[in-house]
């Protein structure tokens, strides 16, 4: 527990998460935290977010926890059931994603991601999920937003393997390698959010009850600091951690 | 911040036809979605003609009746197609016509070529490949015009076409039945309808029926709302074309458009007169069609 | 009438057009008399073709006659609905359609079809349909038979407007085009059968009551006659007859 | 010449599982079309390991349970995929085990870019274009081996990605219901399952339920039955994993599988002799899970 213990780490990194969503947003939402984020924001601030599965769900309003984007629980009262080339083809790579919610093991500066594979200290290498639709949602929506767990060794200038596209990709702009949008704006850990620019990070702000100088420490990227001094996230307020101890996440399967 | 229950906030895209004909400025690019006898947005095209509506560009993989009524009104004056006709009751003459006095220009393709285009606009692909076409003088006014290259592929280097995207501005498709938020359902065969609604820029539905938000089986959904701008309800709205599962085509009707139109002059003004400038909305024409 | 006035020449040309269809084909069926061939060899000689319309429909057994193929009449009994992309698309560009049945304005020796626009003596134009599938289906069938009413001006070494590739395109293989298969096979008209093979067209039969001096007089292309003479079409059985004037055509819209 | 009634001379198109994976030989290029925990063709995964079929190259858009067993079972030489996982139960430890010892080839893409592979070879296109994957590190492996070409737009001059047809041997696809001629419906939503099967040379289904032709609603087809080569009906044939309006996944032998293939070794031939090798079919394990 952090924050006076009145909430734990991956609560507050749902709840900055959701803080990401705009009311309006079409957003694809990747498998873990950031189907809790989106769920939050769409059950307070964010009522009309429509949400796409890259299954091929349109709109899901899904009233049960699930174990992720193939459950079934997470398709409840879908406007229309299509195909991955309907939800990444047409919505995604046809520029009518606004937002794109995604998971990481690994991420630079830039917001560019590495789900595919990481090297531990000792050479020895783990493989995740791959890419699925992260980099087509990387690539193509209008904007990005990283959620993840702060670890330092998550933060990294050399990725083992860059999967999905962030706002520069190896000192290349987008326009260059030729992708159309401005791509990730933000990394939401359980410490701190990131704002991404094509200046480079920034950290915008660190959740109640951290200090900026351990974050920045814990953050082994070149980050920029606000004159002034990061703000302090806004902390979680009773409805949204109501919401998701007794309806989005009961079993603790994402937010323990 | 107040928590909400698990229900959604849909939208309501419902509005009345002349809603959405007043939204399409003078010089859009339209996609219209008939086939020949069958599922013609008419009572789109009737209200457009009496809006005044000029110089558009319509894209159609396969023109009907619709397209020949914009033809004959002179609403038209670029036309994308891959075919055209009245099925056994004749062709399209007043396209044909526009097109032989110039005052239309036409590109033209085969079926499946315009259908990538639109499919690669959907996609929003850099561009699509496909062999139909190759050989034959379809090709050259497309690549003399930007709308076709000639390449290899960089695979096999077999020669193939290369097609750009299609983007048309507004589809207006008509629809058996949509949902308030705009999903929509098409009964029976579908042709070219779902990458004409996805490749364009804003979608308008014209629907013989409207349904609350969840009446409509997910499964079943031909054109997603998400995608839709606006939902007019007409019933009967493609008479005189057959809606599957609803009327079927009026062939008395078609003949006597088929005879005015292939007579063009005062017999297709006459028929404009008649059955659309003379009526002030759809219902009247229906009654006027079958008192 | 012709053949002893037993049968109308469209009668005789939906027969002989029918004797094209190989039991087992899956055949693309363009509108007007190529919809009787088919249909009438799908209720005598080949009852497992399998026909597919471009406007998206799977395997349909018409009962009722049918103004065109967008006549819903004419999908009676589909298996399946679907779009131009999976008919045009997947069946007939991915190569697994081993038949089209075709009508046209003008043909060529090597099969090449114009349905797009014709010129008179007088230099005036008149325009038809266009290509629809049939670029599409001449293209990429594995084999094509075209079905026409049988007049001089439909036969041209130049056509006015190649709208669909024959077995050679002003002197090009298809090969060399980048076409996958052998294209067309024949021209089957209200008077004669023309096979077409690399080697050009042959004067493969007339029909009953024909000379074949006057259809080769009325045929202007390059046309090979078989040592021995063309043979004699068969002639239409009181089966096929029957079932086109009491079933498939019993209004005279295709067979007068 | 017998004339006929117009009613269809349909293919009689069911078969048993067992004469489906007799049909499949030793090196295949199979398509799966699970996706994680959901309609996973597990009955067929179980019969392969059975027969003992080896050395499979598997294209899969979104890997899954299926996927593991047969990695896990040694019968895959070669993976082509845009991810894998079965959801919060956990990786696909077997396929991730395998990758990293050298014994299992895998070619890495993006979802779309791998569905469009799929997408092309259904459609026979030459090749197709994208914007993903570019400027990611799963290019450079996929344009050494082929699979993929940095190109420009001959249009635009815009940079994109050219990437070949795919044409798997034989796909296996799950579904609700099939009639006997093999008209298949897939509820709920279909993600890559419809290019999987048409892009393939031959499609096989096992389906929950076989009705007669006729029976099922021609709009709601997902696979037409021109593409398929056989269907056999294994009811709950996708157990533990859920397939939508039928039954939902089951956790707790999930957990256990994902137990096992995190563990290896011992814990997973263990796993693989009691509820795959140990039973001769699938109602065997059925019972074995539920008894």
């Amino acid at each position: 527990m952090s924050g006076e213990e009145k909430w734990t780490r991956a609560e507050m990194l749902a709840v900055a998460g959701s803080l990401q969503v705009v009311d309006g947003d079409v957003t694809v939402v990747g498998l873990g935290l950031p189907q809790i984020a989106a769920l939050l924001a769409q059950r307070t601030h964010a009522p009309t977010v429509r949400l796409l599965l890259e299954i091929g769900v349109f709109e899901p309003v899904p009233a049960e926890p699930a174990m992720g984007i193939a459950d079934p629980r997470m398709w409840k009262d879908a406007t229309a059931f299509a195909s991955t080339l309907e939800v990444l083809g047409v919505m995604v790579h046809g520029g009518r994603v606004s937002l794109g919610l995604l998971g990481a093991l690994q991420v630079d500066q830039w917001g560019s991601l590495n789900t595919t594979e990481v090297e531990a200290p000792d050479g020895s290498r783990r493989r995740f999920r791959g890419s699925g639709g992260s980099n087509d949602i990387s690539s193509n929506a209008s904007r990005t937003v990283v959620i993840m767990t702060h670890q330092s060794r998550k933060f990294s200038e050399a990725l083992t393997f860059l999967t999905s596209p962030g706002r520069r990709i190896k000192e290349q702009t987008r326009a260059t390698v030729g992708l159309p949008s401005q791509g990730p704006c933000a990394v939401v850990t359980d410490r701190a959010v990131i704002a991404l620019t094509d200046a480079g990070a920034v950290l915008e702000s660190v959740h109640p009850g951290e200090q900026p100088d351990t974050v920045l420490a814990d953050t082994p990227i070149p980050l920029n600091v606000p004159a002034g001094g990061p703000k302090e996230t806004p902390a979680p307020t009773a409805t949204q951690l109501a919401l998701i101890r007794t309806e989005l996440d009961p079993n603790n399967w994402y937010t323990s | 911040m107040a928590a909400m229950a698990a229900t959604a906030a849909r939208p309501d895209r419902v509005v009345s036809l002349r809603e959405i004909v007043a939204d399409i400025p003078d010089g859009s690019h339209l996609a219209l979605a008939g086939f020949a006898i069958t599922r013609n947005a008419v009572a789109f095209a009737h209200e457009l003609i009496r809006a005044g509506t000029r110089g558009l560009t319509v894209t159609q993989v396969f023109g009907g009746f619709e397209t020949d009524l914009l033809a004959a009104a002179g609403a038209m004056d670029c036309l994308t197609y891959a075919s055209g006709s009245i099925d056994r009751f004749g062709l399209l003459y007043a396209v044909n016509r526009a097109v032989l006095d110039g005052s239309l220009a036409l590109s033209e393709y085969s079926g499946l070529a315009l259908a990538l285009r639109l499919h690669a606009g959907a996609l929003g692909l850099p561009f699509v490949t496909t062999r139909s076409m190759l050989g034959s003088d379809l090709v050259a006014p497309l690549v003399a015009t930007g709308q076709a290259a000639e390449i290899e592929s960089p695979f096999d280097g077999a020669p193939c076409l290369a097609l750009p995207p299609l983007h048309p501005d507004i589809a207006v498709v008509h629809v058996d039945v949509a949902d308030r938020a705009g999903n929509a359902m098409v009964g029976g065969p579908v042709w070219s309808i779902p990458e004409t609604a996805r490749a364009s820029r804003m979608v308008d539905l014209v629907a013989e029926e409207i349904v609350e938000v969840g009446e409509l089986d997910p499964s079943r959904i031909t054109i997603p709302g998400l995608l839709v701008h606006a939902v007019a309800r007409v019933p009967h709205g493609g008479h005189p074309t057959a809606v599957y599962g609803h009327y079927d085509f009026d062939a008395a009707h078609l003949r006597q458009y088929a005879a005015a139109s292939n007579a063009g002059g005062d017999a297709l003004d006459a028929y404009l007169d008649r059955f659309v400038r003379g009526v002030a909305t759809f219902d009247e024409y229906l009654e006027e069609v079958a008192p």
